[in-house]
């Protein structure tokens, strides 16, 4: 299953880069998506998800062909 | 009901002079027209700021606004609503974002409007970096409440 | 901190782009701007209203006004105001009442707008005649409460 | 004591009259003066009185210079 994972912000900073493509076995949680894709951070409290442009939960699941977003909160306005 | 994302600076009084006049049929028919504009500032928390570079999710920047006029049209009797947010490197006293309601009575168009606004700060996928006066930039950590009085 | 009655149609947009130029030096410093619009409309309680007079008590009008505007200023940190009137004869769709207020953030301008809005419609000296089709002229009886939601 | 007395909008067309001039012998209350100047009428509960530009109230007194006006609730913005 191919994953688009995105970052944004000061996240896509910190993480050195804005998106890639990851592979998943079977649908796994946003959490368990983020550990294999940031394993050197544990999921930052404040940072947001978004599934296929819409706002997920950190235990909300993701499959093939989703595009997950993790991004800080929002400053627009 | 118009959402636009700007990449060039606009001018908040004509985008809604001209769709007032585009949407022909509101003439006589709205009482009432609230308007916010979000405007650049030179100086934030006691620091000078040359400019700011705005980031946005692109696709989910449009659903999340979409999302939210809707609840507004919901909420409230609204006969139509614009919304302007600018991206990309602003300077200081550009506009940022417009938020603008037509409804037949007043009260309403207050209320729709203030909704928006406070739903497209806490909601819109939209990131600000300031540029400091010869110290660098940082992002915007967070937004404040706008329902909460300032001290 | 201005206030004008006029007696000529106005362009309530043209009016707020001119203010806030003219105050070059508010540039920058201002982050939010709220703005109130009240427009006339063709029909009320019904009735299809061609046209509409608005009468006023010169002097005792301003002076209500800038008090107005001076308790805003008193309760609220307020950068600027900008309150335009107009007074006469009045065709649908043309502007009635004019509204700015420019601040640092955006809970005082909504909130010093909206109550500069109602301290209007309950203190100012002006009272409405509708003309309506075919039927004669009659007198607005009285303003509702903006802050309460319409049915 | 000269007084100017004003009326407006729909009181204006009740009474006639856009404004006069009245003499009183001494300081009378606003509520004195309309029954002078309407004495055809009972001070309406919902007109609103104004001393030289400010609201006042029916008890408020009046006198000589003063510029009183009686009008009916307010209707503009």
């Amino acid at each position: 299953m191919s994953i688009k994972v995105r970052y944004f912000a000061s996240l896509k900073e910190r993480v050195g880069r804005s998106e890639e493509r990851v592979t998943i076995a079977e649908p796994i949680t946003a959490k368990a998506l983020w550990r294999q894709c940031v394993p050197e951070l544990s999921p930052p409290e404040q940072i947001l998800v978004a599934i296929n442009l819409d706002y997920a939960d950190w235990d909300s699941l993701v499959k093939e062909g989703d595009e997950v977003a993790f991004f800080p909160p929002v400053t627009g306005g | 009901m118009l959402i636009k994302i700007s990449a060039e600076s606009f001018d908040p009084w004509s985008e809604v002079r001209d769709y007032q006049d585009e949407s022909g049929q509101m003439a006589g028919k709205f009482g009432a027209t609230s308007l916010f504009v979000g405007t650049m500032r030179d100086f934030n928390e006691g620091d000078d700021v040359a400019g700011m570079i705005l980031e946005h999710y692109p696709g989910m920047t449009e659903r999340a606004l979409e999302k939210i006029v809707r609840e507004a049209v919901e909420r409230w009797p609204v006969i139509d609503t614009l919304v302007v947010h600018r991206v990309g490197e602003i300077g200081p006293g550009e506009p940022i974002v417009l938020v603008a309601v037509w409804t037949s009575h007043r009260g309403d168009a207050f209320d729709a409007s203030r909704y928006i606004m406070e739903a497209l700060k806490s909601k819109a996928p939209f990131w600000k970096k300031e540029v400091l006066k010869g110290r660098g930039e940082r992002w915007v950590a967070h937004n404040t409440d706008g329902y909460l009085k300032t001290e």
